[in-house]
């Protein structure tokens, strides 16, 4: 299992992706090799992004357990983008767009809300995991543990967008 | 049909008694949607008093960490009464979350429900 | 076994559609019952469709039977959009909306060409069938059995949408 | 890894006799991309000279109109050599299909490859 300290690098300042995204349906540069689903925020829909983001890394030749990495995560970083992002407002969207390129395939789960003012704290979710407490931050601990990369950003724009990479060879256990 | 889709989990859970085991056969993902029907078949086994619980759910499932916080807050109150937890079912990868999160030192995973029994009938 | 008179009704006049849809990734409506993928034309991509309709479709409670009936309809489809519609430039995007009523799961898959001027001659695609002949025509002829109502439209500002409307009850066989 | 993604099809085809009987596992899904590996197994069946062919699917194949197009060629062959088909191993919904097309009048469907070597051999 990983050490808390080889958890996947995060940041949480507020800065442009490298691709350009503006949450809602608007103008996005969809090369060749990204595929995006649209979807309301309802409970359950995250199965949809799941199920799609599977279905696209088995075409690209990825191996059944970095898939189901993959299924979480994404499952769990729609779930935040409808609750938190959107908050459960229907007529708000999740966009998430996935690309690959030679090594890695990479998730931007975009959401309509103001993104986070600060991470939830590993070391504190930790513990009170440990003592079966009630704790917020499951879905975080998890995204960062199953992913290679992952970022958590403010658009410009408006929206908040959590981008995740995972590699093919990178397979956590 | 599609006027209120189910987009909640719909669970249906077995509850059967196995010598000192209270067997909870759970089908269906686990989901926030699964607290009603997770809790409803929690107090039922309860009220049999045993003091080995084992939680079997399907391969298949989808689980999220809605229902991961539901399985939390089971395996706390069954740590208040002094009662052993033990899983079986889960696929390979739900093992793996379980043992990211740290919570399998509170509930011994086993392959399956009859090697789940073994276990817990031994120890 | 359907009689070919009984196959849905189909009709290739030149017409808007119901829902306004603008093929590419412009502004479209996308009400909270309505979810949208948008892939590039390449050879495969047509099964992430497919899976994503199916995905829906599950959700929804359809049963298992006519969720295939959709994925080869919506396969069949997008097969077509990419290869006739946007002749396999995998710069030209293939946009699938699926949206659903009280009773039945529309579809839409829209390509970035101009359609088509004739649908092809059913009886010709039966009768060439009946002598295994090489024959053009297996996908519409599908689609048309497995689905309750299908539409052609080229559409007014540039692109082509097939709609197919699939309810839960109308099982074919 | 994903430089090329292979979007076609990769078949393995498994050929064996039994009997009078061609055997023909197809593993993977049936599409424009199965062409080459089809038709090679195909000709190598042929050299084998058997009266009867029989192709078995994965129940789990992915099958389209293009590779749906590839076994009409294949069937319009057989006939021209008086070669009788058996088809096994397809989904329910796949049989479905072939049934629409008409094209079930050209080849037996069979649930299994068991079923389909006894029909073959007693017809
Ligand atoms: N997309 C988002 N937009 C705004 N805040 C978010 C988003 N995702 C996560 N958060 C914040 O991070 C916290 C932790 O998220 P998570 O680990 O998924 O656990 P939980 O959803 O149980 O709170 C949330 O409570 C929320 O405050
Ligand atoms: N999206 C489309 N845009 C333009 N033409 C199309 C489209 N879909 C189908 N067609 C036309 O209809 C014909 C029949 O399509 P189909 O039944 O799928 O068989 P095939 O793809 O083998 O030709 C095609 O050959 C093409 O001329």
């Amino acid at each position: 299992m990983d050490e808390p300290d080889a958890s996947p690098c995060t940041c949480i300042e507020e800065k442009e992706l490298t691709v350009k995204i503006s949450s809602g349906s608007t103008a996005r540069m969809l090369d060749d090799r990204t595929i995006e689903v649209n979807l309301p925020s309802k409970m359950g829909y995250e199965r949809i992004a799941m199920d799609f983001s599977a279905c696209f890394a088995r075409i690209l030749g990825f191996d059944p357990e970095r898939i189901e990495d993959l299924r979480t995560a994404v499952s769990e970083a729609s779930l935040n983008a409808m609750e938190h992002g959107n908050r459960w407002d229907s007529n708000r969207r999740v966009v998430v767009t996935i690309n690959y390129d030679e090594e890695s395939l990479t998730v931007f789960v975009v959401d309509e809300g103001r993104g986070m003012a600060q991470l939830p704290d590993e070391r504190q979710v930790r513990e009170k995991i440990a003592q079966l407490q009630p704790t917020r931050g499951l879905g975080i601990f998890l995204i960062r543990r199953l992913v290679d990369h992952v970022e958590f950003n403010r658009l410009t724009d408006q929206g908040h967008a959590v981008k995740m990479v995972i590699t093919m060879a990178g397979a956590r256990s | 049909m599609v006027k209120t889709p189910i987009m909640q989990s719909q669970n249906v859970i077995q509850l059967k008694k196995q010598g000192t085991v209270i067997v909870l056969h759970v089908k269906g993902n686990v989901t926030v949607g699964s607290e009603t029907c997770l809790k409803q078949a929690y107090s039922e086994a309860n009220a049999l008093d045993a003091p080995c619980l084992l939680l079997v759910f399907e391969e298949s499932a989808y689980i999220n960490s809605g229902g991961i916080a539901l399985l939390i807050q089971l395996m706390a109150e069954s740590r208040r009464r002094g009662q052993k937890v033990a899983i079986a079912g889960l696929s390979r990868h739900y093992r793996k979350i379980f043992n990211m999160l740290g919570i399998t030192k509170f509930a011994t995973m086993c392959d399956d429900a009859d090697n789940a029994l073994r276990d817990l009938a031994t120890s």
